[in-house]
């Protein structure tokens, strides 16, 4: 029977909701993809980001396919695929600026990052002594509080990131520094007593990467490899 | 404004959003007016009950609320059943909803008859009016003058706490509006308009409600 | 007291089934804690900053002459009319758009960039609009000869609403008004939207870390179900004082100049 | 034995009407009520006569439980009203539907009238009759109409209570509680806000119902009713029954001090 | 052309306490006062009588102006009301300040009392000496216990005005009047709930204070009162004076038909 699938629908590039309502985004791709490997009748739906792992649990769907990070303490309550991306992040400065990214030259800075976010882990636990942090609920909200000027940079993750710059707000930015890797998988989200899908998703998987789907969708989106 | 093509689903999530507080304000009223009653009845029990009811309801975030109600029904059934019962989103959404706002009612309520002089309900007794009788033919029409401004403020925190429905899968204005900011990233757009459609609702409830005033205040008009 | 929520929880969360909590709740609750001290500060300081405000609007709101119902009668409108959301999103992020307010000095650099002030200001803002509609209604709803006896005796307007006409919508508004209030105590969890780490900040960051939201959600529920309570015992506290004569039935007699109690008394005796 | 067979009642054929026995009332520690009996039969009018404050209308509004006494037995035609004490040591319905028939029989018209203000003249009489008795709504507007006749204001029919005169307002009560037409009246100072004329003609609507067997009990400081009009007189003073017997002994050779003083002050 | 010496006036070296000419209100299509005049000069007490409806409550509330005329002018010790035409056409002061300092000196007992009930019955008597003549809170105490012990509530002062009997309510309403000194007073059936004895009592306070001098105007059933006390009765019918003069003349020989009824029904 069907797989249902949940997205958060308000992440671009990686989950959206065109004008037309339909989900779409680099996560619906994969999940469409993957459907087809598996030749297996999908739903793809939508749901708001604080009731997406309880709606999991609660038999809603079967599935989160929403650039979800695989964590130890996500891990306890859910269980996930093998991962489809990898993230890391960045610093995002103005472009007319000086912004070096190591912590002795940051001292005294306001950098934000998203709340609930492997970002703001990051930036409260690396760099919480030397500069002033400011979480934000939603990276919008952070990109707004940039282009205000209450931070002098942030730290995010880079894939939507790199689409924001794109943008006419978030033209006068530019990424800053390296690359922070900070082994962060993206996984696909299931139920845990789920492990026949389990396999169906990882085998999947390893079907669209090795036949060039994969790098295909990933082409539509970044001019580099995220997996 | 432009708005990227987005209107027509912000204008289906008004209409989930007037779904949601309509109906809640009608289940609303009613639990409001139940534990108004029940809180000024002689009987302790029931009294009890209902200060529980206001205290517990008013005390949890209506966030929590919904999220209680819905996945805690889901995984009730769950577990009764053995298998996967589909909880309808809108019918868990308006239970949460009318449960806070019967709440927050039942103390508008409250102090509405406490304002009702005595003798009202006693002219009515002494007639023999059953308990109820005196309830609604003498009490709940001459409540109103006086709970009208209360519940109208309730009714709009009600119209934007639709919002909160969202989590459980309910495309309400704001969550739409969110949606489309996210895909245009222009957030600033969307929550304006968002806004405006509140506005919209507002002055038309507004008025509805002074019309509504003003008919609870006809007997009154003139009187010494 | 952490103890006590921690076992109400535990209460709570046989409820559902899930990973252990307790460990996370141990690590987090001093966090919780220093977020319930901001929200308190946010609701008490707006609170009365809004009642005040509150007054003046709702005596400009039934004047008679447009001139002044006019302002009143917009400015209920749009903070009624609005989301607290939004209204929070434009004080904070609208203000910074305008160019000229950054030059403002400590305007801007100790009020109006500071997420708490900005906190503070549009909770203010928006609580005065929906008590001033609670204040307008019941000052309606005075019964006209109590106001008739005190214009017959010659006190002026003024006096009449000071003495008379307030005291008397204060009674009527007063559990409409802590609904006001608690409303506000949650609403006040928007404030993490702008950085402020409250008790709904502090939650989320929780959250974040330990991805196990439901559960912290519970805990968050319970501090602010023991917040609520405080404020509805503080209401009920006024209530008794400021309604008393709804509930004096049974209790002259304790007011009674002793004296004339025992000659009562003694009457009763005979 | 036969339990008909009542021990306090006076005609031993048929059980009184309305019998009050040793009723008490209490607000917190003060005593209003010192423990009042009475016994009323068809066709009685007892005046009850005190200076103010005395417990009359207390007295009055013990009879149909809108106040709850400490202590005593109520009987209508010889039903007891089961009573039981509450927390708060008054004395409750034990069973409300017994209470609210009881009330449906007794009228009581207030001393401070408590008309509906959100009903107009015309609802406010037709209500009780339809809700209580469940006439039709015809029947009851009718009766209403007639009654309103009687008491000289049709043409406010349509008019709310806020709108009247003092005198138009206690009209519009005491209409309102003949619609239900029971059998045991209790009036608290029905002429009070009446010119001498309409006193006379309600006191003329009372002498009426009288003779059709109506029992009444009147609280008024209108002596000249209370001898003229009434069968029996009942003096309270300070909650106790100071004087009780027919008007002619009553007015003409007190017994009590208190008493003989107080009707000195009547003319 | 001296502009002092007013036309209406019987008395032509000083101005009457209270002068109204030609007062008329309407509510909505009904004419309830049709062109009502009056003079009263110091120590007069003019009862007012009338049949329930005829519009004396109304004259009296016009007279402070809770009511707005539709017609009239009013003077108090020749100082006229400055009255300007509003929007709905009725009369309105022209300067509240002026309404206000003419209220203070003119004290009026509503029929209904009008207490304020979340005050005790002290605050009540006490609040406005206070606020209007600016007393200070201890004296204003005094005045108001001194009151209390007058009309026989010295007991009830901590008491609020819903655990009062009626003829208490009233009582206190009355007290709270007197304890603002007013020069003119206006009584609306200030007796209808007290027991004879009491009614007695409270015309002897009456009687006082027309002897100190005060004006009063008394809308009163009790012709008792009307024939005895008051130096002028005045009837009212439909709105219009009837009859007017002193109560010798009026009882015994009243010019008009209608009033000739009205006095025929008090014995
Ligand atoms: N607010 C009002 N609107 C319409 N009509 C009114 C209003 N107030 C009073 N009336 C009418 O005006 C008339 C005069 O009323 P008023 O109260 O002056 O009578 P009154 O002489 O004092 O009678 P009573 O002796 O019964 O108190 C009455 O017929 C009454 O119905
Ligand atoms: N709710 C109450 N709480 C306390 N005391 C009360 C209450 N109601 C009445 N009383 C007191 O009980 C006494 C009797 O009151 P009641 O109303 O029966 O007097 P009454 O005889 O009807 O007087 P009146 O002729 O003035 O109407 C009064 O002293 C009154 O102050
Ligand atoms: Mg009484
Ligand atoms: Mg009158």
């Amino acid at each position: 029977d069907t797989i249902r699938i949940a997205t958060e629908g308000a992440y671009a590039p990686f989950n959206f909701i065109d004008s037309s309502g339909q989900p779409g985004g680099f996560d619906v791709e994969i999940a469409n993809a993957l459907c087809e490997k598996m030749e297996a009748d999908c739903e793809i739906l939508t749901q708001d980001w604080d009731g997406i792992i309880p709606g999991l649990r609660a038999r809603r769907y079967d599935a989160i396919i929403a650039s979800m990070s695989i964590t130890e303490e996500r891990e306890r309550v859910v269980a996930f695929t093998n991962p489809y991306y990898s993230n890391v992040l960045a610093f995002i400065g103005p472009k007319d600026g000086e912004m070096p990214t190591d912590e002795a030259s940051l001292q005294g800075k306001t950098l934000g990052a998203q709340r609930a976010t492997i970002a703001g882990q990051y930036l409260e636990d690396e760099l919480g002594d030397s500069v002033n942090v400011r979480l934000y609920d939603t990276q919008d909200n952070a990109y707004l509080d940039l282009a205000a000027g209450r931070l002098d940079g942030m730290v995010s993750d880079k894939f939507p990131a790199y689409d924001w710059l794109r943008t006419e707000a978030g033209s006068a930015f530019e990424f800053k520094g390296d690359d922070v890797d900070i082994n962060d998988k993206i996984g696909i989200a299931l139920r845990q007593d789920d492990t026949e899908l389990k396999e169906r998703f990882n085998q999947a998987l390893d079907a669209i990467v090795e036949d060039g789907t994969y790098a295909e969708i990933n082409a539509k989106y970044f001019p580099f490899s995220i997996y | 404004m432009d708005l990227q093509g987005f209107g027509h689903l912000l204008l289906s999530g008004t209409w989930i959003t007037l779904k949601l507080a309509f109906t809640s304000l009608f289940f609303g009223l009613l639990l409001g007016l139940m534990g108004a009653a029940a809180k000024l009845s002689p009987i302790r029990a029931l009294r009890w009950i209902a200060t529980t009811y206001t205290t517990l309801i008013r005390g949890v975030p209506e966030l929590l609320l919904v999220l209680i109600i819905y996945f805690g029904t889901s995984e009730l059934l769950l577990r009764l059943f053995d298998k996967y019962i589909e909880v309808s989103a809108f019918a868990a959404g308006v239970t949460a909803l009318s449960i806070a706002f019967g709440a927050y009612a039942t103390e508008v309520f409250r102090s509405a008859l406490q304002e009702i002089p005595k003798g009202q309900r006693e002219s009515a007794m002494a007639m023999g009016f059953t308990r109820w009788q005196t309830f609604s033919r003498i009490l709940i029409p001459q409540l109103w003058r006086i709970a009208i401004p209360g519940l109208g403020n309730l009714f709009l925190v009600l119209l934007k706490d639709t919002a909160l429905v969202s989590v459980i899968g309910l495309d309400d204005l704001m969550r739409q509006a969110y949606v489309a900011a996210g895909f245009t990233k222009l957030p600033f757009t969307f929550y304006l308009a968002a806004a405006f459609i509140y506005l919209l609702l507002t002055i038309i409830f507004m008025q509805a409600i002074r019309l509504l005033e003003n008919r609870a205040n006809r007997p009154w008009q003139g009187a010494r | 007291m952490s103890e006590l929520i921690v076992n109400f929880s535990q209460w709570l969360l046989t409820l559902t089934q899930g990973a252990e909590p307790w460990d996370a709740y141990a690590r987090y609750l001093p966090r919780l804690l220093e977020g319930v001290w901001i929200t308190l500060q946010l609701v008490v300081l707006s609170g009365i900053v809004g009642f005040i405000i509150a007054i003046p609007l709702a005596l400009m709101r039934i004047a008679k002459s447009p001139w002044l119902w006019l302002f009143p009668y917009c400015y209920i409108f749009f903070f009624r009319g609005t989301p607290l959301l939004v209204q929070i999103f434009l004080v904070y992020y609208g203000l910074s758009q305008f160019e000229g307010l950054r030059e403002r000095g400590w305007l801007w650099t100790d009020v109006l960039s500071q997420p708490y002030w900005c906190a503070i200001i549009t909770f203010s803002l928006h609580t005065a609009a929906y008590i001033a509609e609670l204040f307008r209604g019941a000052i309606q709803a005075v019964p006209r000869g109590e106001v008739e006896a005190a214009q017959s005796l010659g006190v002026s307007r003024r006096k009449q609403y000071q003495h008379i006409i307030l005291p008397r919508a204060f009674g009527i508004i007063l559990p409409a008004y802590g609904n006001e209030v608690i409303l506000m105590l949650k609403g006040s969890a928007l404030a993490s939207t702008i950085t402020l780490l409250d008790l709904m900040g502090a939650t989320r960051g929780a959250i974040a870390r330990t991805y196990m939201s439901l559960e912290f959600f519970l805990l968050a529920g319970v501090l602010y179900l023991l917040l609520t309570a405080i404020l509805i015992g503080f209401f009920r506290l006024l209530e008794n004082v400021f309604n008393a004569h709804q509930h004096a039935t049974r209790l002259p007699v304790n007011k009674l100049d002793p004296q004339l109690r025992d000659k009562h008394l003694e009457d009763n005796v005979n | 034995m036969n339990p008909k067979i009542s021990l306090t009642t006076t005609d031993n054929t048929s059980p009184a009407t309305l019998e009050v026995t040793d009723l008490h009332k209490r607000y917190g520690d003060i005593e209003v009520l010192k423990g009042i009996s009475l016994t009323a039969k068809d066709g009685d009018v007892i005046s009850i006569i005190g200076s103010s404050g005395s417990g009359k209308s207390t007295f009055l509004r013990c009879l149909n439980l809108l106040e709850n006494p400490s202590q005593g037995r109520i009987a209508l035609r010889g039903e007891a009203l089961q009573l039981v004490a509450n927390k708060q040591g008054e004395l409750e319905a034990k069973k409300r539907r017994q209470l609210e028939l009881m009330r449906a029989r007794i009228g009581f018209v207030f001393q401070n009238f408590n008309l509906w203000p959100h009903m107009t003249v015309l609802e406010n009489i037709m209500l009780a009759p339809v809700l209580v008795h469940g006439r039709s709504k015809q029947a009851s507007r009718e009766r209403a109409q007639a009654l309103l006749e009687k008491v000289g204001l049709a043409d406010k029919a349509k008019a709310y209570p806020g709108n009247l005169s003092g005198g138009q307002q206690q009209r519009i009560a005491i209409a309102r509680t003949l619609a239900m037409d029971p059998e045991v009246l209790l009036f608290d100072e029905p002429t009070s806000a009446l010119d001498p004329e309409l006193v006379n003609e309600v006191l003329g609507v009372m002498q009426n119902l009288a003779e059709e067997g109506r029992t009444m009990l009147v609280v008024t400081h209108e002596m000249r009713f209370a001898r003229d009009v009434s069968s029996q007189v009942m003096f309270l003073h300070q909650g106790r029954v100071e004087e009780f017997g027919p008007p002619g002994e009553v007015f003409t050779q007190p017994k009590s001090e208190r008493c003989r003083e107080f009707l000195s002050s009547h003319l």
